[in-house]
């Protein structure tokens, strides 16, 4: 009995019954009504989960038989996994944004729901005219349903949309006419099994007349001006239904009939990558959150028909459930998230979104379908692309890969940009409250993408769940931080360091290493801070998730989850910096640089997945001579994230422009994740010597870094920036020094990690009690502060001298060991480079201190008190590992070379080095006797400075004693890259909306359009076929 | 020979059926062109079921129904018609003769 | 060669209904081009639906079951017919729904007025 | 001999039509369009009519019934509609 | 749709009953035959609909029947059939003539006739009469087209219309 | 639109309608689908008609879909048309008022509704033996309702209770279903009632009765449309 009430059919009698009995609820109150509409919605969800479930785990696909014959005489409809899927996800979305018409007219209820029916009807008859029936029955509830919309331009755009689509559904029509004219058959199975006979002129174009109706109604670029009208101008919830359920329909029916158009998948492929590249590119120029959501939905629906038919095209059968699927419930379910809040929030134009932020629970729910529209993890989209990404590489498919991963990044330029419109509220901006109970489906949609999310990653093949443990963890802090705000820091703290702690305990050899440097930098970071005593909402939250992801990194045992977390922390850190409101811009350079180096690393991790066969990164070590191409896509990746020289432009606004304490954490502990990746990904070049020649260029790239980061610390004047620029700069060292190659070049590569994290987390700790106690961040307002904060003078001291190379302190020893491997290999020009920026460097350490503490006092600064202690700790945990590694060097290195021993021992370039060797250029007197006499050469210098100042107090000469280098500086550095990256994104933005000039806005130049796009097509495909 | 007889009554009701057509055609104005064409179509009509009676005699009675429709249902469609061309044309009093060739220009829009 | 007649009918009327629709600036003569291009793919359908010689599917008189696999045009295409009419009957119903509330927005049915959303 | 007639009566009948299309088309005002569709509707029923008469066919007979009434309709709509004015 | 309120019962009957035999009778002679099932579904459903239109449609009340109307009635299609056939074969003359000589014009018609169903016949007769057409009925005065008014006197012709229709009409409906 | 630019448009779909009708060759045997159905619906549904009798039987989903569009057509026209105000054009209803239809279209309407009404009861009782059916009845039903509406300017559509015959009539066409499922062999099987005798009034199982309700709706759903559109 419950069987059979379960059964699918069901679905179609309790909505068309439903339907038919609204109008008679209607006589006894509009409560009937509305109870009726949600049980029936309720209960046809349920029967499609349930049928869901049952096919999950097995279940035979359950054939709905109508008019008590047998398929090719009567209509039959199926319900195997794929259908029920889909169905479920549209029905569960469907009954989430009924909410939002629960308030209309009854029959706004009914085309509510017979349009639900229609879809999943859509989804699972098995008959060519029947889908006609059902996508009339759609579209005509759509019809009914836009009329909602009763301003002028609503009603515009609807009739647009009725004239394109009533054509659309007249060539499927005709389409299905004309096939049946060709074969006699109306049956899709039946169709489909004699499809090698399905030729000739009549069957052609009936073929075309069908998939040129399909593809239209997916609204591909540039015949869909009508359909953006109507996202643009619809209610929220109708244009969510219209974007998310009905495409849904039409998408499953074109996949459904994808074996028919066998020949022509390669056209649909194309019509989908021109649809997402363009109608993304074009929504970068909009200014209305509906008509972006609109470029974004015609965008997502191109890749997901795209990806059908590729993978139709390579066979790949196995990945097509993640692929598509994912894809699917991702845009399914964010999209119609989004027009909900769209709905909600009802402010037409973007701008007018500032001021959400105020709310943090429309903000969460805002950002959580964001980050799934643009496809990051933890949500479907995520997997579903690295499968996607998987599939095609193996197959060679790259100019495919290329144009998603193009086609992703534009999208998520527009997605994020507007995210960080909405955080900050301008002045005068109107207050607005949501409602509780409006913004339950947005939520519920969140939570049905989480859920999804963790499905998919079991699909992708991620059994590893510690993974998840950093959002677990952030949810956990986020739930704490609404009781209580100093429980909230005080659980940061320890989850941070009890996770890295955990975390730490499985990993072996240079993971382990790395993992150590993480925690320690970590947990000593995190308690600076508690300096900061105000509210600050999402910080901490967002700080736990930063790190453990980080801490979690080394962990990563296959591409996949390293990327994972490599994404998680990019969020982090990016959410983190976004939440000060001058960090805006910073941001989004930050954000966008940051997605594209991981979508060269998921193509890296693809294409090396392709090579090896295996998911293990530790298969990378078997992996040359043909994983050129994936040690370039990652090391490109990895090198983007590291701020190397012409992809830096995003570098000194992320560290500087961020709160002092995340700045910080972002130098300090955060930069070293993509080291630890180039570390990881310099495996594969280990087994060739033409892929030792791309190490090459990448030392070559990380010396010319280390230089022009030097160099452009120097002109500097905001001390933060300074501290960015030389994080730059000291990174490039470390590039170098992993791109040697060679056992010492990785035992200096690690040396300078650990020696730059503590360095820069306590240059950046000054900076931030400096600004903290005085106020002010640049050179020219700031100086003589040694009297009143002599502690940080002397810490700041310290780092200095550790981080220039001078002795006695381990910026020394790193340097030495670099200059030894690099001579080793002969790398002379590296060497060259590496002098000057030491040079250069040395120049901006001694203004550094000399301009803040040493030099004339200004204003009233003389009298702040010294740091808070928060600061101070964290401080002297990290001069407590500078003292260690100092003195006991060998407590570090011995390690280093374990760890990377397996490695390099049985390699080319392991060439009969010996760890002796090593020390030997370590130990000896005489080096350590020049470095105290250079040390004691520095501090005369340095007094003899002060001295000068002092006789000549407040000069301006004398007060910015490196103002005479500036048009010197200026000259050798002129801002090459961020002139060619602004003038990058203005001109894709003009190209966007010189594209966006095909949307005349003239209903009938749009059906002129949809008829020359099914010209187009059919010439297309009539040149493949014949 | 019924049906011979049937036959010719069918060919007379097409005569009149195509006197209609080129009455329609050649007429001068709407109101004359209605006159000609959609009236002198009744009796062609009739004509041609009453020729398909004497064909199939059980037919007899439905075609008398047809007959009947048309009977009623064609001088009112037409004094509709004319009634609106009247109205379009403006009114006039009784008596008065008409230009032939003074009916309304064609309106745009409703 | 009588369904080939039909079917070329069929089309041609499409045509002129595409031309309808995409020249004339008056929406009911828009909507006009529509009914036409529907008007002319049902007379597609019912030509695709004729076999040489047949008569309607309904057993009747000179039809006998026996003898109509033999006799009569293929009903399919009749049956569909009947749906398709149906639904383009609703479609147009629709689309002048539509065009009376443009009227009423802008008073004017001139498709240009109607070009509100761009790029 | 009778078929010769009644080809020779289909002939005639679709001349009228021929004529009367051309009305149509012509026009030019729209009562004279509507008026060659009222006089099309009622040769066409004479034309069922006699379909049925060679195909043999009683039932066809309703459909000329049929077609009678709604041609009917459809005219006098356009009539009402146009005497209603723009 | 007029409904009268008073004496409305007898009135209403009287036009159910001519309804429903009217509309039996179109029933078997569409359905042509007289199967026993037919027959019955055919006088339900016309009983359906006399009692529904009867009362709505106060046009049905004003039949009567007596053998001199039904006399009347004939005399009045003999007539009108007559004027049918020379009407139509005069128009043939206008239309095949070389060159169409017409003078088209309105004449005013007077009628006597006051019973709905009376006033409607006359006016159809007249319309369905190729050369003269139906403009408006008001009051007893009905507007007529005339295709030809050459050298005729418009009230003659108008007498004429109605001449041998109107008298038999006026017999049979009142 | 530029005429210029629909022009190629036209020639290039004339190429593909072409492509079309020059390849087409007329059938001259029923496809084998075809063949069944003809064989299959007298035999097994006991219906003359094969066309009615794939459409309330074999395709009946199809239809049952059918009916969905118009009943949600005649929800929409409303939903589009009904929500406005009722004098919201003085110019509208003076001008419905100043032309009046004549006498003689009230009267002939008066006499011709009821016939038009028995034409549309016979054409929907008689959908399985000859060329009619629950939609062509349907239709002819609801021009009853445009003759009234035409001839009568004071007629009133009765929008509320065409809405309760149209559900009423769905809800017996769902149950008809439904009882296919329990009582014969499926969703919408008609052979739930004896199939009687071949070619009689009262036979073909539930076609007749599917029929009607049919009818009623498709009856009652147009009827709501022209009232919707009278304005």
């Amino acid at each position: 009995m419950v069987g059979s009430l379960l059964h699918p059919l069901n679905i179609f009698i309790v909505g068309l019954g439903t339907g038919f009995l609204i109008p008679l609820l209607n006589r006894l109150g509009k409560g009937w009504v509305a109870a009726a509409f949600l049980a029936a919605l309720a209960a046809m969800t349920l029967i499609s989960a349930v049928c869901a479930i049952h096919l999950y785990y097995g279940g035979e696909p359950i054939e709905i038989l109508t008019g008590g014959a047998l398929p090719p005489y009567a209509i039959n409809l199926r319900m195997g996994l794929a259908e029920a899927f889909v169905a479920t996800g549209a029905t569960a979305t469907a009954l989430l944004g009924a909410i939002y018409v629960l308030r209309e007219k009854y029959a706004v209820m009914l085309l509510y729901l017979i349009l639900v029916m229609g879809v999943i009807g859509m989804i699972a008859t098995r008959d060519l005219f029947n889908l006609f029936v059902f996508l009339e029955i759609v579209s005509i509830a759509t019809y009914g349903l836009l009329s909602l919309g009763s301003r002028p331009e609503a009603l515009s755009a609807s009739f647009k949309f009725l004239m394109a689509t009533v054509v659309a559904s007249t060539f499927f029509l005709l389409g299905t006419m004309l096939l049946y004219a060709a074969t006699g058959i109306l049956n899709i199975d039946d169709l489909i099994a004699a499809r090698e006979g399905i030729a000739g002129p009549i069957a052609f174009a009936a073929l075309m007349l069908l998939l040129g109706c399909l593809l239209l109604e997916l609204k591909p670029f540039p015949a869909n001006g009508w359909g953006l009208d109507v996202y643009e101008t619809a209610p929220g919830s109708i244009a969510a239904l219209v974007a998310s359920v009905v495409s849904a329909g039409v998408f499953f029916a074109l996949l459904k009939l994808m074996p028919l158009f066998e020949d022509y998948w390669v056209v649909i492929a194309a019509t989908g990558a021109i649809t997402f590249v363009f109608a993304n590119l074009i929504g970068l120029s909009q200014t209305k959150a509906q008509r972006l959501l609109g470029y974004s939905s015609v965008g997502q629906m191109g890749l997901l028909y795209m990806a059908a038919a590729l993978l139709h095209i390579v066979d790949a059968k196995a990945a097509m459930p993640l692929v598509i699927g994912g894809l699917f419930i991702n845009h399914l379910l964010a999209k119609a998230g989004l027009f909900w809040l769209a709905g909600v929030v009802s402010r037409e134009r973007l701008t007018d979104w500032a001021g959400l932020g105020q709310h943090p629970i429309v903000l969460a729910g805002f950002g959580i379908l964001i980050c799934a529209i643009a496809g990051l993890p933890p949500f479907p989209g995520f997997w579903a692309k690295w499968q996607y990404i998987v599939s095609l590489a193996s197959h060679g498919k790259f100019v495919w890969i290329a144009i998603a991963l193009l086609g992703s990044l534009l999208e998520a330029a527009y997605l994020f940009r507007w995210l960080a419109l909405t955080l900050h509220r301008p002045a005068g901006a109107k207050d607005w409250k949501p409602s509780r109970l409006a913004l339950l489906p947005v939520f519920g949609a969140g939570a049905l993408l989480a859920l999804c999310g963790y499905g998919a990653a079991r699909m992708a093949g991620l059994d590893a769940d510690w993974i998840f443990l950093p959002l677990i963890a952030g949810l956990a802090i986020v739930v704490l931080g609404c009781v209580s705000d100093p429980a909230q820091r005080i659980a940061a703290i320890l989850t941070v360091a009890a996770g890295g702690y955990w975390l730490v305990q499985g990993m072996t050899g240079i993971g382990f290493l790395f993992g150590a440097l993480f925690f320690a930098g970590s947990a000593a970071l995190v308690i600076a801070s508690l300096y900061r005593k105000e509210r600050r909402p999402g910080f901490y939250p967002f700080l736990v998730v930063l790190l453990l992801s980080l801490q979690a990194l080394p962990r990563a045992a296959t591409g996949l989850e390293f990327f994972v977390l490599f994404e998680f922390v990019t969020l982090a850190s990016y959410f983190l910096i976004l939440r000060r409101p001058e960090a805006r811009s910073a941001a989004f350079s930050y954000v966008l640089f940051s997605l594209t180096s991981g979508y060269c690393l998921i193509a890296g991790f693809a294409v090396a997945h392709a090579v090896t066969g295996e998911v293990s990164l530790s298969a990378l070590l078997t992996a040359a001579p043909e994983s050129a191409l994936a040690f370039g896509l990652l090391a490109a990746g990895f090198l983007i994230k590291a701020g190397a020289v012409g992809v830096h432009v995003w570098l000194p606004g992320a560290y500087a422009d961020s709160d002092d304490d995340l700045s910080a954490i972002l130098s300090a502990v955060v930069s070293k994740a993509p080291i630890f990746g180039l570390v990881v990904a310099a495996y594969a070049t280990i087994r060739s010597e033409a892929m030792l020649d791309l190490a090459y260029a990448v030392g070559c790239l990380g010396m010319l870094t280390t230089v022009v980061g030097a160099v452009l610390a120097l002109r500097q004047d905001d001390i933060k920036r300074m501290l960015a620029y030389s994080s730059m700069s000291q990174l490039g060292y470390i590039v170098a020094a992993v791109a040697l190659m060679s056992h010492l070049g990785w035992v200096t590569a690690l040396y300078l990690t650990a020696n730059h994290l503590a360095v820069k987390g306590i240059l950046f700790l000054v900076a931030a009690a400096v600004v903290l106690r005085t106020g002010r961040r640049t050179f020219s307002a700031l100086g003589g502060l040694v009297k009143s904060m002599p502690v940080t003078f002397g810490i700041a001291l310290v780092g200095v001298v550790a981080m220039s190379g001078l002795p006695p302190f381990t910026g020394f020893g790193g340097k030495w060991l670099l200059l030894s491997a690099m001579m080793e290999k002969g790398w002379y020009l590296p060497i060259a480079l590496g002098v000057l920026a030491t040079l250069v460097g040395l120049l901006y350490m001694v203004r550094f201190i000399r301009a803040i503490f040493l030099g004339p006092p200004r204003g009233a600064t003389h009298t702040v008190p010294e740091a808070p202690w928060p600061i101070l700790t964290a401080q002297a945990i990290l001069i407590a590992g500078i003292l260690i590694m100092t003195f006991f060097p060998k407590l570090l290195i011995v390690p280093i070379s374990e760890a990377i021993d397996p490695a390099f021992a049985s390699t080319l370039v392991w060439e009969g080095m010996s760890l002796e060797l090593i020390y030997g250029y370590w130990n000896p007197l005489p080096t350590m006797a020049a470095a105290v006499a250079v040390s004691l050469l520095l501090i005369a210098a340095l007094w003899l400075v002060r001295r000068r100042t002092a006789r000549l107090p407040g000069t301006a000469r004398s007060a910015n004693f490196y103002d005479h280098y500036q048009p010197l500086l200026a000259a050798v550095t002129p801002p090459w890259a961020v002139t060619f990256w602004t003038a990058v994104a203005r001109s894709t933005q003009r190209l966007g909306m010189l594209a966006g000039r095909v949307y005349t806005g003239n209903g009938q130049a749009y059906t002129l359009t949809v008829f020359y796009y099914f010209v187009a097509v059919y010439m297309v495909c009539a040149a493949i076929s014949f | 020979m019924t049906e011979l007889i049937g036959s010719i009554v069918i060919l007379i009701g097409a005569v009149f059926l195509f006197s209609a057509g080129l009455g329609m055609f050649r007429m001068p104005d709407a109101f004359t062109r209605i006159q000609a064409g959609t009236k002198a179509t009744t009796l062609g009509n009739t004509l041609v079921l009453i020729g398909i009676a004497l064909y199939f005699p059980s037919w007899s009675l439905k075609l008398l129904i047809i007959a009947y429709f048309v009977f009623m249902t064609n001088p009112i469609s037409s004094h509709a018609l004319a009634r609106a061309a009247y109205g379009l044309q403006g009114r006039c009093g009784g008596g008065v003769r008409l230009e032939t060739a003074g009916t309304p220009d064609e309106r745009s829009g409703p | 060669m009588i369904s080939q007649t039909v079917l070329v009918t069929g089309l041609l009327l499409m045509l002129v209904g595409v031309w309808g629709m995409l020249t004339q600036r008056n929406i009911l003569r828009i909507v006009i081009g529509f009914a036409l291009m529907g008007t002319g793919s049902h007379i597609v359908i019912v030509a695709v639906g004729y076999v040489a010689g047949g008569t309607a599917p309904i057993v009747d008189g000179p039809v006998t079951v026996a003898n109509a696999a033999a006799r009569a045009v293929d009903p399919v295409p009749s049956a569909l017919a009947v749906t398709a009419i149906v639904i383009g009957l609703a479609v147009i119903a629709v689309m002048l729904a539509f065009a009376i509330r443009l009227y009423e927005a802008k008073k004017t049915l001139s498709i240009d007025a109607f070009a509100d959303s761009k790029w | 001999m009778a078929e010769t007639i009644l080809l020779a009566a289909a002939a005639l009948i679709f001349l009228g039509v021929v004529l009367g299309v051309l009305r149509l088309v012509l026009g030019p005002t729209a009562v004279d369009r509507v008026a060659a569709i009222d006089m099309l509707t009622i040769t066409s029923i004479s034309l069922i009519a006699l379909y049925a008469l060679v195909a043999g066919r009683f039932i066809y007979l309703d459909v000329a019934l049929v077609y009678g009434v709604l041609s009917f309709l459809a005219v006098l709509a356009v009539a009402r509609y146009l005497e209603r004015g723009p | 749709m007029s409904s009268r309120d008073v004496n409305a019962t007898p009135f209403a009957l009287r036009g159910f009953v001519w309804l429903w035999l009217l509309l039996v009778a179109i029933w078997l002679a569409v359905s042509s035959t007289f199967a026993v099932e037919s027959v019955l579904a055919g006088a339900l459903i016309s009983a359906a609909l006399a009692a529904f239109f009867a009362r709505r449609f106060d046009i049905w009340g004003g039949i009567r029947v007596s053998p001199g109307r039904v006399y009347h009635f004939l005399l009045y299609t003999g007539a009108f059939l007559r004027e049918l056939v020379h009407a139509n074969i005069a128009m043939m003359r206008y239309v095949y003539a070389p060159r169409i000589q017409i003078e088209p014009g309105i004449v005013t018609v007077k009628t006597r006739l006051k019973s709905p169903i009376g006033r409607l016949a006359l006016a159809n007769s007249i319309s369905l009469t190729p050369g003269s057409l139906v403009l408006d009925l008001e009051g007893d005065e009905m507007l007529v087209h005339c295709l030809d008014l050459r050298g005729a006197d418009p009230s003659e012709v108008a007498r004429g219309m109605t001449r041998g229709i109107e008298a038999p009409l006026e017999k049979t409906f009142g | 639109m530029p005429r210029a630019a629909v022009i190629p448009l036209l020639v290039a779909l004339g190429v593909v309608f072409g492509s079309v009708a020059i390849n087409y060759s007329e059938r001259t045997v029923l496809p084998p689908l075809a063949e069944a159905y003809v064989e299959m619906v007298p035999r097994e549904l006991g219906a003359p008609n094969v066309i009615t009798g794939i459409l309330l039987n074999y395709r009946a989903f199809d239809t049952l879909g059918e009916v969905a569009v118009l009943f949600m057509v005649a929800a929409g026209v409303g939903l589009l048309l009904g929500g406005r105000a009722k004098t919201d054009d003085p110019d509208e209803t003076q001008r419905t008022a100043a032309v009046p239809p004549s006498e003689i279209v009230r009267h002939g309407a008066d006499i011709l509704v009821p016939l038009v009404a028995l034409f549309a009861a016979y054409i929907v009782v008689h959908g399985h033996l000859g060329p009619g059916g629950g939609f062509q009845g349907g239709a002819v039903a609801a021009s009853c309702i445009l003759l009234l509406v035409l001839a009568k300017p004071e007629y009133r559509v009765k929008f509320a209770q065409l809405s309760v015959m149209e559900s009423l009539a769905g809800l017996l066409i769902v149950l008809l279903g439904v009882a296919g499922i329990v009582f014969a062999g499926g969703f919408l099987d008609n052979r739930i009632l004896p199939l009687g005798e071949f070619g009689a009034l009262f036979s073909a199982g539930a076609i007749p009765l599917l029929s009607v309700f049919l009818g009623a709706k498709v009856g009652c759903e147009l009827s709501v449309i022209i009232g919707r559109f009278r304005a």
